[in-house]
């Protein structure tokens, strides 16, 4: 669990500093987002004074389902202790619920910029979720399960090959991915531009160490998404459990360059592509989640072949 | 013996209907009658709760001399009709209780006290009914005290309408179970359940009688399209009998059809697993969105029933085709998904509606546009209510997420059916299922957020005042059940085992024996969920960040007016209303679904009057269904109405021609 | 013993006919109005008896299974719905509504009518009934034009044209019955009783029992009101006096409906006639049909409930018309539970139309605010008639739909949709009455609500438990029946 | 004997039939009561024969009854009425009398094919006197549906009573209370009528059935 928690941050400033090179600008240090974090720690909280208790607790809740569900995802190595507490299913939901908290949040102090966030943002999520379910279904009824290190490791089999509806399934989840993290062109983190933001006028209204935390908790959602993607789909040297600490190390190794190159190619991905009007993220969204019925259908097809 | 005790329950609450027709003037009739129901169903409940635990010792059959003379009035209890008991009596005693608080706001007591015992035991008598006379006339006797307590308070515009629909709508649906078992008894009549089972009708009747079923207990339950008559009279009750009707009638008809067709009928038809998910689907998607675009609390909570019996219908339909296939595990993991979410449903749809009606009778308001900032008022009726939204949304670690993860689970076994309609069909229905289950959650966004959050809108909004003990009592009552059942599902599962025993031939595997409380449908390998630990574990972690922060880091606190985004104004008016919530989702869906149509009058520069949005959407199964039957009976019975003002000559020619024509068919007769 | 079961008959017969007469003469109307509950309540003990004693079978009279299910429900509804008169007249009296004079010729009328039911019932030939049914279409005529207006002197007039023209057909069909019976059992009385009818209709000339039916089924029809020769119905119970409403919808309909049983037991007895059942069915299905539909443009509200004894009729005449043990003795529990049913809802009807001074129903609304009573009376009647539980009348209407359905199941549907239909009206209007802000005049009613709730009584013990001693009795007729 | 009577009989039955088509084809109020009054004759005629060949005396009373009451004493007071209420004029009949004509002949012919199928054992005697009656009764019918007007709507109703006669009488030995409640019913009839006519002049100035229809409730 620490462990996530130590790398998220890691992976955001990466992004950043990359996007920035890209950019040719020179950006903020691999460790920018660590002080970030601890500054805003140390700064005092400015409240509304319509805030109600929902405001000041929904952080602590957001930051701890994300915290969860992203340490329930087997990173760098299988059958870690309590993975089967929850299967994917129950991550995706654990993630719906730290956004439903955000969102509510985003309407406690009653304005319009939280009301424009919070709305969007569920929009968004009613599409994403049941497309990130699709991609589930398709890669469970392939593995025959929900738990992610089960579904990894049939993946490792030999027996699965290539297949369309997988490619599907991968082009689905990191639309979904993409949106969930409020990335572009879904939405860009970096402005405040009222016609564009979803996730950063939610959070409008926060300050001190509640921002702290829900930054904090993004940053692990951006983590978790890769790892899962990592974990599913290049499921190559993830250690399994009882293998013994090289192999943890090992898994280690080649899970932080997995990050790496996933980090790489999204920093790529952003700078090429513009930001869409909101009301393209509908179809957006819609396409990832097309892609995830058809792959689960593709599946029968080629299981039928 | 526990089924005597049950009817001695059900007689104990009609002679109090009885009684409260006579001392409903009396100020203390209120208190005494939801005291007295309370106390009956709790008895009840106990006894329901316990038959379920140990079904070989209590179930039992009775035979009263009443009903129809040649056959008696003949009660079964069984573990389905147990577990449904449990369904019912939780609800009607957490009702009583709310009603303890609530009925003091009561306007016309003498409206509703009479009735509302009747209501309680007229569900309890069709989940005891063993015969088919018995069962439909506990269950019109049900629909009709409910009509009464929609009428309560007739004087309300649309009440009389919408209680007039109800009553309609409830009648056709027990013609249709009227045809149904008019096909099962047979010509002989054979009207009990047990001569029904000796002899399961051939494949074609059963069809028909599984579609009429449909018809009938659909249309009492609100399977899409029969759904019209369900928000407008739930709303209209009083809120605790809107609780009851949402959270519990509609079971009761669920049961209905899982007594009609999973143990009356036979085996079932691989084609019936089509139909049924695929309605549920339907229903469930469309609840949702109708939920979404309504601003009435009360309505928004009715067609959530809508789309909660949707996602009950689709485990049902996959377990019908899972029995057809014969694999009875998945059979059973799908009836006891459905099952257990009958019971979550129950308990946090109650909860919905009770607060719902804390805040009417706190601001006399059910329109959310005029509500908000209710937190700081009512903050406890918040609490409550947030649980229940949550549990609602399917959010781990609430109640309603596990039936709904056991729903998923199901379906991720249908690619083992044989037929390759389902096999393509039922992935379908999931997603459907999911995003139903997103969309939930973004309408309770709204729902708690519009009402509780943000600033109030309204005076009345303003200066509102926290509801009774006693309904809060019951609240905190069901969002604590909320939780348990969320968190350790595995007894519930292993409670609901006779059940599935009993109607789909095989149960789930034991659950508490597994370590740490983890619920395993299948198998380890496949899937498992342990609500506990995640529960503690977020727990946990929040725990932990809150006291690393607050120890380590600053805890300083500064109030100040809102911030913004740099706009000073700071009129309640500026907030997100519902409507603006959800209108990102109406321009996705709504186009296609209610033929939404949106308006903008902006008034000209230099004009002062205010920019008006006017949303216009079509409930299009009225448009297509009902508008043209009203039409049909509207066209007869003008055309025929001729007919009153003939002259006496005509009405002879009427009688003359008769003559003729009767001797005319004589001699072709002959 | 069949002394004293004779005496009985004789008791029946003639109390109503000397009241009858002592009415004619007597001046007060108080006392008049309680002689006349005084004579329906004997004439209801002599009834009483024969379920325990009954006279041997007379050339002219008899008493068997079928008629004392009749003659008992039409005495006990005749002496409540006298109670229920007398408190109606004494208000008619005070907003001068009737004249004394009239009022006289009212009550001797009243037991004229009593006495010529009874007689139909009792008769055991088929001529003697014939009369008795004549005279009661008369007696109702005079009784349906007393208020003298307009509307009420035409209903009458058209109450008399339709009714004398079905008369006249019925009197064929018997004439017709005669000649079957001649040529088999000889010329004389015996041609025309029942007892020995029933017994020797297999050698009958099929040929002419069918000629003679078909006759029957439309003279005696009328009466009933069934459609297409209903349209007496409506206007006479709208514009009559309430009391009589109820006895027409109450009794006299079941008097003609028993007629055209009797006929029917006689034709399904002779294997070459035609079966009566389809024409019977067809004719039930087309009234009940008709009338739901005709239900919903109704603003008189007795024209309403006239309307609705039409489709009970239909739905009682359909059921002997299905025929089978299960339907006819729903048949004949729905036509008690029936006569029951509405003549208490024109009870109610009677009071709410004199409470509120107006029979048009736009004009009354909100009864269950401004009389409670008088406004519960209406739903619980409605509820009732509807068919719904915990009244009776859902237990006929459940074994009706049901058994016709496994036989029959288009018939059943259609009869189910109608009676869906016709429950959509009933409710509109309930809606409208019982419901609502309250209008109009909110004196107090005098009203007796013995006679009604007495029924209502009754109609929901039947739909919570039959007696079990009732219950043979009805599956016994009914097996006579098919 | 028995062929002449038979003849004889059906010479009777056969003018009753004739005498109705005359009912149908007047269309002026005194020649309708005038002809109505001759068929009142034929009837009489028609069961004093009866009488005779069935030696059945009490039928000679209904003959009288028949002679009396129909050929005279109506027809006056009918006379009376219509001079009273001032309508001698023509009756309107609502269809033309050719097609009503027609129709009556359609009605004779079904009457008769009615009957066929009935076996000779109920007496030939019996089925023909059946047919002619019926077709008497058809007739009378066809003549409330044809006219508008309420005093030949009775007329025509009493012609149906006629054929009712002719068909009691027709049956052998038929017990006489048959009789007597047609006389009986007639009697009341016609005091019944007259009071309404009366009523009816009282508050309308005619009594044509189409009139009082607008005095219904519910014309909306």
């Amino acid at each position: 669990m620490l462990l996530v928690l130590a790398l998220a941050p890691l992976l955001t400033g990466y992004v950043r500093k990359l996007k920035a090179h890209l950019l040719r600008r020179q950006g903020p240090p691999l460790a920018q987002p660590y002080r970030d974090l601890l500054r805003l720690l140390r700064k005092e909280v400015v409240l509304a004074h319509s805030a109600s208790w929902v405001f000041r607790v929904a952080p602590y809740l957001v930051f701890a389902t994300t915290w969860v569900a992203a340490a329930l995802v087997p990173t760098f190595a299988t059958g870690l202790i309590f993975s089967y507490a929850a299967d994917m299913i129950a991550i995706v939901a654990l993630l719906g619920s730290a956004r439903f908290m955000l969102a509510l949040a985003g309407l406690d102090v009653g304005t319009s910029f939280g009301g424009i966030g919070s709305s969007r943002e569920m929009m968004i999520a009613s599409l994403a979720e049941p497309a990130m379910l699709m991609v589930v279904f398709t890669l469970s009824l392939l593995a025959g399960s929900t738990q992610l290190s089960s579904i990894a490791a049939s993946l490792q089999g030999p027996d699965v090959g290539l297949r369309v509806s997988l490619a599907l399934a991968l082009i689905g989840l990191i639309m979904v991915a993409i949106a969930e993290n409020a990335r572009i062109p879904v939405d860009n983190p970096a402005t405040h531009l009222e016609l564009t933001m979803v996730h950063e006028a939610m959070i409008l209204e926060y300050s001190g160490r509640h921002l702290a935390l829900i930054e904090a908790a993004s940053y692990l959602k951006l983590l978790l998404y890769v790892s899962v993607i990592a974990c599913v789909f290049f499921p190559w040297g993830l250690a399994v459990a009882g293998q013994g600490l090289a192999a943890y190390l090992a898994g280690l190794a080649v899970y932080v360059a997995k990050l790496a190159a996933s980090g790489f190619l999204l920093a790529i991905f952003e700078t090429a592509i513009a930001k869409m009007r909101v009301f393209r993220v509908p179809d957006f969204l819609g396409a990832a989640l097309m892609l995830g019925l058809l792959a689960t259908l593709l599946l029968f097809v080629t299981r039928a072949g | 013996m526990a089924l005597g005790g049950l009817l001695w329950c059900i007689a104990a609450l009609l002679a109090a209907s009885v009684a409260a027709i006579a001392v409903a003037r009396h100020r203390a009739a209120t208190t005494f009658v939801y005291a007295f129901a309370l106390g009956v169903t709790t008895v009840a409940l106990v006894i329901a709760a316990a038959s379920l635990l140990a079904p070989d010792a209590l179930s039992g059959a009775l035979t009263l001399p009443l009903g129809l003379p040649w056959l008696g009035a003949r009660f079964r209890l069984d573990a389905l009709a147990a577990f449904f008991l449990v369904v019912v009596n939780l609800g009607s005693a957490t009702a009583s209780l709310y009603g303890l608080g609530y009925g003091r706001h009561e306007e016309a007591p003498a409206r509703v006290l009479p009735f509302f015992p009747a209501f309680i035991s007229g569900m309890n008598l069709v989940v005891l009914a063993a015969d088919a006379f018995t069962f439909l006339f506990a269950w019109e006797f049900m629909s009709l005290s409910s009509w009464a307590l929609v009428m309560a308070h007739h004087r309300r515009s649309g009440n009389a309408a919408a209680g007039f629909l109800y009553l309609l709508m409830a009648s056709l649906g027990t013609l249709a179970l009227l045809l149904a078992f008019g096909l099962l008894a047979g010509p002989s009549g054979g009207y009990a359940f047990d001569a029904i089972r000796a002899m399961p009708p051939s494949a074609g009747v059963a069809g028909v009688v599984l579609a009429l079923a449909l018809v009938g207990c659909g249309s009492k339950a609100g399977l899409v399209p029969l759904h019209v008559w369900l928000p407008l009279a739930h709303p209209a009750a009083p809120s605790h009998v809107s609780a009851l009707m949402s959270g519990v009638m509609t079971k009761v008809a669920v049961y209905g059809f899982v007594r009609i067709v999973f143990d009356l009928l036979g085996a079932p038809n691989w084609w019936w697993g089509a139909v049924v998910p695929l309605l549920g689907g339907v229903t469930a998607a469309m609840g949702v969105l109708y939920a979404l675009m309504q601003h009435d609390l009360k309505r928004l909570l009715a067609y959530h029933t809508v789309e909660n019996i949707g996602i009950i219908f689709i485990g049902l339909g996959l377990a019908l085709a899972f029995q057809a296939a014969g694999m009875r595990g998945a059979a059973a993991l799908a009836l006891t998904a459905a099952l257990f979410h009958v019971f979550n449903h129950s308990v946090f749809k109650s909860l919905l509606f009770f607060g719902a009606g804390a805040v009417l009778t706190a601001t006399g308001e059910r329109d959310m546009e005029h509500l908000g900032g209710l937190i700081h008022r009512m903050p406890l009726t918040a609490l409550a209510f947030l649980v229940g939204s949550a549990a609602i949304s399917a959010l781990p670690p609430f109640n309603g997420f596990v039936s709904e993860w056991l729903t998923f689970q199901a379906i991720l076994i249908s690619p083992a059916l044989p037929q390759w309609v389902l096999k393509f069909l039922i992935p379908a229905i999931g997603a459907l299922l999911a995003l139903s289950a997103a969309l939930a959650a973004a309408c309770f966004v709204k729902a708690f957020g519009v009402t509780f959050l943000g600033r109030p809108r309204t005076p009345v909004a303003r200066d509102a005042a926290e509801t009774s003990s006693w309904s809060l009592g019951a609240m905190f009552l069901l969002a604590g059940l909320c939780l348990v059942a969320g968190i350790l599902p595995g007894y519930f599962i292993d409670a609901l085992a006779p059940v599935a025993q009993a109607l789909a031939g095989a149960h789930l595997p034991r659950q508490h024996e597994l370590d740490w409380l983890t619920i395993v449908p299948i198998a380890q390998s496949r899937s498992s969920y342990n609500g506990l630990l995640l529960f503690s574990l977020v727990a946990l972690a929040a725990g932990l960040a809150a006291d690393v922060i607050h120890r380590w880091a600053s805890d300083a606190v500064r109030r100040s007016e809102p911030w913004d985004c740099g706009f000073p104004d700071a009129t309640p008016v500026t907030q997100y209303t519902a409507g603006s919530f959800t209108q990102p989702i109406r321009r996705v869906f709504g186009t296609v679904v209610f033929r939404a149509r949106e308006e903008v009058h902006v008034p000209r520069p230099g004009d002062s009057s205010a920019a008006r949005l006017h949303v216009q959407l079509r409930d299009v199964p009225w448009d297509l269904l009902y508008a043209p039957a009203a039409g049909l009976v509207d066209f007869v019975a003008d055309h025929l109405n001729k007919v009153q003002f003939l002259t006496i000559r005509a009405y002879l020619t009427l009688v003359f021609g008769a003559l003729v024509v009767l001797l005319m068919v004589l001699v072709v007769w002959q | 013993m069949s002394d004293a079961g004779s005496l009985a008959v004789g008791a029946i017969l003639l109390v109503p006919a000397l009241s009858a007469a002592l009415l004619a003469l007597l001046p007060d109307d108080r006392t008049a109005a309680r002689l006349n509950v005084v004579a329906t309540l004997l004439t209801l003990g002599s009834a009483v008896v024969l379920f325990a004693v009954r006279p041997a079978p007379g050339h002219f009279l008899i008493v068997d299974d079928l008629n004392v299910v009749f003659i008992v429900l039409s005495t006990f509804v005749g002496s409540t719905t006298s109670v229920f008169s007398a408190s109606y007249i004494a208000h008619e009296l005070e907003i001068g509504r009737l004249a004394p004079a009239y009022l006289r010729f009212y009550h001797a009328m009243y037991q004229t009518l009593m006495f010529a039911m009874n007689l139909a019932l009792l008769s055991n030939n088929i001529g003697l009934m014939w009369v008795a049914v004549e005279l009661a279409t008369l007696t109702t005529v005079m009784m349906v034009g007393i208020y003298r207006t307009a509307a009420a002197l035409e209903a009458a007039w058209k109450y008399f044209i339709l009714g004398s023209v079905g008369i006249a057909l019925a009197l064929f069909g018997t004439i017709l019955v005669y000649l079957a019976a001649r040529s088999v059992v000889g010329e004389g009385l015996d041609a025309m009783a029942w007892s020995v009818l029933v017994g020797s209709a297999a050698k009958f000339d099929p040929a002419l029992l069918n000629l003679s039916f078909v006759f029957l089924l439309l003279g005696y029809g009328t009466k009933v009101g069934l459609v297409p020769l209903h349209a007496w119905l409506p206007d006479a119970h709208a514009e009559g006096p309430t009391p009589i409403s109820a006895v027409l919808s109450g009794l006299l309909l079941n008097v003609a409906l028993f007629a055209v049983l009797r006929f029917k037991t006689i034709m399904s007895s002779n294997p070459g006639a035609l079966a009566p059942g389809p024409l019977m069915v067809s004719l039930g299905l087309l009234s009940v049909l008709f009338a739901s539909f005709m239900l919903y443009r109704r603003h008189d509200i007795k024209r309403m409930f006239a309307y609705s004894s039409i489709e009970h009729m239909g739905i009682v005449t359909f059921a002997f018309g299905m025929g089978g043990a299960l339907a006819n003795f729903a048949g004949l529990l729905h036509m008690t539970l029936h006569s029951l049913t509405k003549s208490a809802i024109f009870f109610c009807v009677g009071h709410i139309a004199q409470v509120k001074g107006t029979q048009h129903m736009p004009d009354i609304r909100g009864l269950t605010v401004s009389h409670p009573l008088l406004g519960w009376g209406m739903v619980l009647g409605v509820v009732a008639i509807a068919g719904l539980p915990p009244m009776g009348i859902f237990v006929s209407e459940f074994l009706i739909v049901t058994s016709t359905f496994a036989r029959q199941p288009a018939l059943a549907v259609v009869l189910g949709l109608s009676l869906l239909v016709a429950l959509g009206a009933l409710l509109l209007r309930l809606n409208g009455l019982a419901f609502g802000d309250p209008y109009g005049s909110n004196e107090p009613s005098k009203a007796s609500f013995v006679p009604v709730f007495a029924h209502f009584g009754l109609v929901f013990a039947a739909g919570i438990w039959l007696p079990p001693a009732l219950v043979a009795w009805f599956q016994h007729v009914a097996a006579l029946l098919s | 004997m028995d062929r002449l009577s038979l003849d004889i009989a059906h010479l009777f039955a056969g003018g009753l039939v004739l005498v109705s088509f005359m009912l149908l084809y007047q269309d002026r109020m005194s020649g309708l009561v005038n002809t109505f009054a001759s068929h009142a004759v034929v009837v009489s005629l028609s069961v004093a024969w009866q009488a005779y060949i069935q030696q059945a005396p009490h039928l000679y009373i209904t003959s009288a009854i028949a002679l009396v009451v129909k050929a005279f004493v109506i027809p006056v007071a009918l006379h009376r009425i219509i001079v009273r209420l001032g309508i001698h004029g023509t009756i309107e009949p609502v269809v033309g009398i050719g097609q009503t004509m027609l129709a009556g002949i359609g009605l004779v012919a079904l009457s008769i094919l009615v009957m066929l199928p009935i076996t000779a054992q109920a007496g030939t005697l019996a089925r023909e006197d059946l047919a002619f009656s019926l077709s008497v009764i058809l007739l009378g019918l066809l003549m409330m549906v044809s006219r508008r007007n309420a005093v030949s709507q009775v007329i025509g109703f009493m012609s149906i009573e006629n054929g009712l006669i002719l068909a009691a009488t027709g049956a052998k030995g038929m017990p006489l209370v048959v009789e007597i409640s047609v006389a009986f019913s007639i009697l009341v009839a016609l005091i019944v009528i007259g009071i309404f006519l009366f009523r009816i002049r009282e508050r309308f100035d005619t009594v044509d059935v189409h009139d009082l229809d607008r005095y219904r409730g519910e014309r909306p």
